[in-house]
């Protein structure tokens, strides 16, 4: 198992109802296994999973990434800022 | 002048941003030319995409409330100035500054600097490149607060892999 | 909003310019963004024009003095903010400063700021259009002193009759 | 005869050695011969009417240009202003 720390922003924070989230997640879990885990288990985010930009160690990823041990995952809506 | 002593400045912050401060910074001894654009918090603003809007599509805004993924977006921040250098090799001095917080109308919340020898070397496009570049990937949100209710402003960028 | 509400703001002045003052001056409740430009004095400058100087063709300034045909130059600013808002509807608040007197390398010497309700307006390339502008019709004249002498920079253009 | 007041500025004061002059003109006379009559009276300035620029009343005025009565009238290099 890989530990992986969550950071919600924005709505995404909101839905959750928390700014972070550690879990422990199996070595081979991608960002798609990772959303449907979400989805399964915080129905609540769902709205927010279907435009969601993820981070992996303050770095964009693809659906496919698979997650690293003690990854940094950021989970937002496209950024707004200016 | 190497390249590595070229000032870069990014910055995100709840004080207020003080542009005389910033362009003194970006200054060097051969620089003559600086181009700067700021954002404002608008107190009427017509709603998003539609700059044709009747005068019923206006809306008051309260205030706007920023969030950042701070060591992110830094690191986004830095991402922006090395684009920028590597598009015009002629600016010297890079400063990108976003405030956060709760901002009321009229307050500037963003800025991009971009300084150079000449005007005619970039500094404008720079600049340009600068403000379209933070409001695509670097991770900062607004909440815009009005009188008929509160909603996130959310942007369309879906960055890319590695970008 | 009509345009006559809309701020416009000339001054040839010996002060220091404040940016984050200007800059309040011209953002309106309906005002989302800025496009500045300001030019400073060039400590080390390469011969007017060539961009691709040699090193030995660079040399120290010490500083500037400007000069202005002071009444002239503020009929002439407003002019410019005039054909910039005859170019550009969406342009708010208008800007134009030039400070005169003795001037030295990495101080702010012009100022030309523009505000929009969007950055998609024309606020780059009227600022743009602003410096570019001033540069042709307003009667302004600086005097470089360096350590090896001093002489007038001239300009090129001959402006035509009534413009 | 018209009374004109003329400006000079940067390199026709410094050639002029003075910011102004007060002249009296014939009614008729043209930039053009306020031209030759200052490069006829004031030699040293030759060198700086060739390129001069000349305004009426704060406005840009060609060589042709009738001057009016108590005109206002700046001398002065190409602008190099900014």
């Amino acid at each position: 198992m890989n530990h992986v720390k969550l950071l919600f922003f924005a709505t995404l924070r909101e839905r959750m109802g928390i700014k972070t989230l550690d879990l422990d997640v199996p070595a081979d879990l991608t960002i798609q296994g990772l959303k449907d885990r979400l989805s399964a288990e915080y129905p609540k985010v769902n709205a927010s999973l279907k435009s969601v930009v993820v981070s992996i160690n303050r770095e964009f990823a693809p659906d496919e990434s698979v997650i690293p041990q003690n990854a940094e995952i950021g989970m937002f809506p496209p950024v707004s800022g200016g | 002048m190497q390249p590595s002593n070229f000032p870069t400045i990014f910055s995100i912050t709840e004080d207020e941003i003080d542009l005389n401060d910033l362009l003194a910074r970006i200054t060097l001894t051969s620089t003559g030319a600086a181009a700067i654009f700021t954002g404002m918090v608008r107190g009427e603003t017509s709603r998003r995409g539609s700059t044709q809007a009747n005068a019923g599509d206006e809306h008051q805004t309260e205030y706007l409330e920023y969030e950042a993924y701070i060591p992110m977006a830094e690191e986004k921040m830095k991402q922006v100035a090395d684009e920028i250098r590597a598009k015009w090799d002629a600016i010297e001095g890079i400063a990108i500054v976003q405030r956060i917080g709760k901002l009321y109308p009229k307050t500037p919340t963003v800025l991009i600097a971009c300084t150079a020898a000449h005007r005619d070397t970039g500094v404008f496009e720079a600049a340009r490149y600068g403000i379209d570049r933070l409001k695509e990937i670097v991770p900062i949100w607004k909440k815009e607060v009005s009188p008929g209710g509160e909603f996130w402003v959310e942007g369309e960028y879906m960055p890319k892999a590695g970008e």
